[in-house]
């Protein structure tokens, strides 16, 4: 782990001042999975948003999957593919898990996070995604912090924009999307 | 909060590995598939009849399923100023009048129309609007409406001077600015023009021609009694027929079939002994109607100077064929601005404080209640045809 | 006053097509005056905003005026001169009753209102200004309506962003500012 | 509450006219005087020290004063996105580095810095930033920062390629942008340049001369554990040292006086016994200090992964000269930022939620609490010097 950290920061250096936006972008996607560092138990956290929502709301309307491999409801914080999330959750804003919403696009880089899927047991390597250019955002605001860095390790820190490589950088949400099954730890 | 989310999701981490540390994997032998980079939601070119488009009078516009218990968002639009919605009935398309800054809230001013596709929600045209006049109002009624088929828009100005820039929103232009001087809204008319209300007490009408300009106009005899008994300026529209209540609850129709509006009869909402009561209108959108016959009107008791804009506890529903009540609908919660659905089985739809309550308009039974996360001031209820 | 109002309309409508915005400002300020309908109980309500005060906070710091014949808390939508103010209280910004907080432009137009002054029993006619081109509104909402009429009469609606002859018309916030004495009712 | 107000107002009419009809209008033989049109606020061109700037992380930029029980709002500036402030000591303005978008959330963006009178808040410059490039993450400190004594302002950009935009103040006008690959944020060095930490764990140095343009430059051996026991990147002077404190509880002092920064000693803030009970630094603005030799420290115990960003319970003080703990300060509520006012007898200013604590720092004892409106994420705290 220590070493391919090393490495991948080497790479991001590298890259960083002498690629195009775009290949960085690619470079990144392909390092992200492996560099992420990956935190096992996800613990359930939220912000004064979720403490206001309401069982009879429409800010919080349950978005299910339908497919029972892939359980929980995805406008809740607890949602099993939010561990590492910060931000505002797209399913709140027509969106749903891994689709932004309509008239917002997908930045194609992201950060990283490790997910345990309560359904099989396995753990994921999820990315979150934000979606840029809709409204303002400000509803379903969740923070979950495992495995967040500061960012000087831009690729694990939640607090940046992740609004590259599309026409506006103002954010509206975020989605968590699954990349792959999680390389077993040591 | 915190500690109770912790403690669910340890228990189920405890779950998952006490009770099926393999079985799981075993009851899902491949893992949950990668998926695609980008996956942007679209909808539906024509929207269904449950949904609404709900205007947070300058924060968003919000598309909302009321028709089902999902509930759900459906997606939003941006809204800086008193910003207002047109949806026309027969194009894939919708647009908004808004106002920006180049600094945030200060700079340029900048006046436009956004022409927003129904699919994506993508801004799909624009047409900024000249000369920085677009009024600035507390979105309500009658600042920005259709004439000519709904070929043309026309967005209400004041700055104190009144006037109305007519736009092409087919070929995405400006077409012309009509001054209104003293007169205020816009209430379309006949064909191709408006009528606007007064401040004589009269409504003055003007026709437009394919171009946009003024060819020809007339004005009512004073009927508004602005200090004592004013028109609300929210209205509806029935067979043609546009239907105002005054602040101590007379009706009061319009006829906009023709050209020139003509003012009909008025009649009272309230008995001698309701008035006595201080039975009166009350609220912001405080009009919906079938289109056909039922007029719906929020009506508070104990009504007194200042209370005309609050939020009412019923809602009497009345045949403007009979001019009579026929039925009396208590809310459990106040409402500040309602609408009927184009469903055809329409559903009332009522925002009161910051929920929105949906209601069987026939048995006055409530259906569900969302809540209207960020709503602060009022609201305008835009139901899909 | 139904008079007065004919006329004040008459004059409305004659200047808006053929005066420049400066002028057609004096003449308002000169006309409202005296064409506000004069409400003279005050009758004190707020939104949620004044609900959510708490007595040590900062949001609605009380403000005096430090002279008895203007009494009460200028951050409180009960105060005297509010009776028919709908908007944010400039006091909550870094403004006064009667002074607009620092970068925003005070409006030379108004609505006008009547409000009774508990320490000296007289009814003052008040000048409600709006300030411009500051933060975005949203703090110390009041909305008290009496006297209020729809925006058929402007110089008595306070749904108009009375932001005129000002650099940014972006709403900020409304002060009460005195104008004088309120002439006897018949 | 209405039903409240109603009743006190009623009753302070009663008052007026039972028992004083005539009365209250003897007392004052004079009404009060028409007032003047138009009339704004202005402020001291030399803020007091009771006065502290609060960034709410992209709504608005306040400036309150917590040094007395007033506790009034002075002012507020706009901000729109991730929107940073530099205060000179010794001019009557101050900078915000922001972003904005030509329709709101869309459109052309412009990142620029607005210069702001003191007196009035009035925008009375603008440098418009080049190459849309601004980082846009949450309000934190690196960000903005000057050098040259003040008379540069450095930009950090993150595109996700890294950048420093070098800004001459005084000119108002945009001198060099210097390429910082794999390295983040911004920490003047020197008398004129800035040092930046890398994702190899080094802090890079950078010498500009008075044009902007890097002459020379010096990185240090890793020493930042990104991966396990890394640096928060919030930190505070000290002496002309910058302390900075890990993850896992130990202090990292950075000299930063000569152009090439000089990694100094650390230390442990926690004993193994605080360690094995998992006392750790946590939250956003996590450390402050009186600039002389006492650091303060936002601490938490049971802490875990993903608790770093948490509120605290406490405040640890730590004598930097002899680095031994002299104090700890248990927060009435957690906090997530901490600052300290530069009075001569200088206040503690925790923002805990959407409330502003404000402590004694020599006893812990709560002075006055303020609360936060519309706070809803993280706060920069920077008190008048």
């Amino acid at each position: 782990m220590a070493d391919l950290d090393r490495f991948t920061e080497r790479m991001l250096r590298g890259f960083a001042h002498r690629t195009s936006r775009r290949s960085l972008f690619s470079v990144l996607g392909g390092m992200l999975a492996g560099a992420a560092s990956l935190p096992l138990l996800p613990l359930a956290r939220a912000d004064g948003a979720t403490s206001a929502a309401d069982p009879n709301s429409g800010e919080r309307a349950p978005v299910y999957s339908g497919n029972p491999q892939d359980p929980g409801n995805q406008s809740s914080c607890d949602y099993w593919r939010y561990c590492a999330i910060d931000g505002s959750i797209c399913a709140c804003y027509g969106g749903s898990a891994h689709a932004c919403p309509p008239g917002t696009e997908m930045s194609p880089i992201c950060w990283i996070g490790t997910c345990r899927n309560p359904a099989d047991g396995r753990n994921y390597i999820v990315s979150y995604n934000d979606c840029c250019g809709g409204i303002l955002w400000g509803r379903c605001n969740c923070q979950r912090n495992d495995g967040d860095r500061p960012v000087v390790r831009p690729q694990n820190n939640n607090e940046i924009t992740w609004c590259f490589g599309v026409k506006s950088q103002s954010y509206t949400c975020t989605v968590a999307i699954i990349l792959g099954v999680a390389p077993k730890q040591k | 909060m915190r500690a109770f989310s912790a403690t669910t999701a340890a228990s189920a981490i405890l779950g998952a590995l006490i009770c099926r540390p393999l079985g799981a994997a075993q009851r899902f032998a491949d893992p949950l598939p990668p998926e695609t980079i980008p996956d942007v939601a679209t909808l539906p070119a024509k929207y269904p009849t449950g949904w609404v488009f709900l205007d947070y009078a300058s924060e968003r516009i919000e598309i909302r399923n009321v028709g089902s218990d999902a509930r759900t968002v459906k997606g939003d639009v941006q809204a800086r100023d008193s910003t207002t919605l047109l949806v026309p009935d027969d194009r894939p398309e919708f647009y908004t009048a808004d106002t920006v800054w180049s600094r945030y809230t200060r700079g340029t001013r900048t006046d436009y129309i956004t022409v927003y596709d129904n699919r994506t929600l993508d801004p799909i045209g624009e047409i900024v609007l000249p000369g920085a006049k677009r009024a600035l109002i507390t979105a309500m009624q009658g600042m920005f409406e259709f004439t000519d088929h709904q070929h043309m828009g026309l967005v209400f100005n004041f700055t104190p001077a009144s006037s109305v820039t007519v736009v092409d929103l087919l070929a995405r232009k400006v077409l012309s600015s009509v001054d209104i001087p003293g007169c205020m809204l816009i209430f379309p008319s006949g064909e191709r023009g408006f009528s606007t209300l007064c401040s004589s007490g009269t409504m003055l009408s003007v026709k437009l021609d394919a171009h946009g300009r003024a060819i020809g106009h007339a004005e009512t005899k004073p009927f508004n009694h602005l200090g004592h008994n004013p028109l609300f300026t929210a209205s509806t529209l029935i067979g043609g027929v546009r239907y105002f209540v005054t602040m101590r609850g007379d009706v009061q129709p319009i006829d906009m079939r023709s050209a020139y509006a003509k003012v009909l009869p008025g009649w009272p909402l309230v008995s001698a002994a309701e008035k006595a009561a201080h039975w009166r209108p009350s609220g912001w959108q405080l009009l919906a109607s079938d289109g056909i016959r039922d007029l719906y009107v929020l009506m508070q008791s104990h009504a007194h100077e200042g209370t005309q804009k609050d939020a009412a506890n019923e809602i009497w529903v009345y045949d403007v064929a009979t001019r009579t009540r026929i039925r009396r609908l208590r809310l459990v919660r106040p409402g500040g601005s309602i609408a009927l659905t184009h469903a055809k089985k329409p559903l009332l739809v009522v925002q009161a404080g910051d929920r929105l309550d949906v209601y069987d308009p026939a048995t006055g039974a409530l259906i569900r209640s969302l809540n209207l996360p960020g709503f602060h001031t009022r609201m305008l209820i835009q139901p899909v045809r």
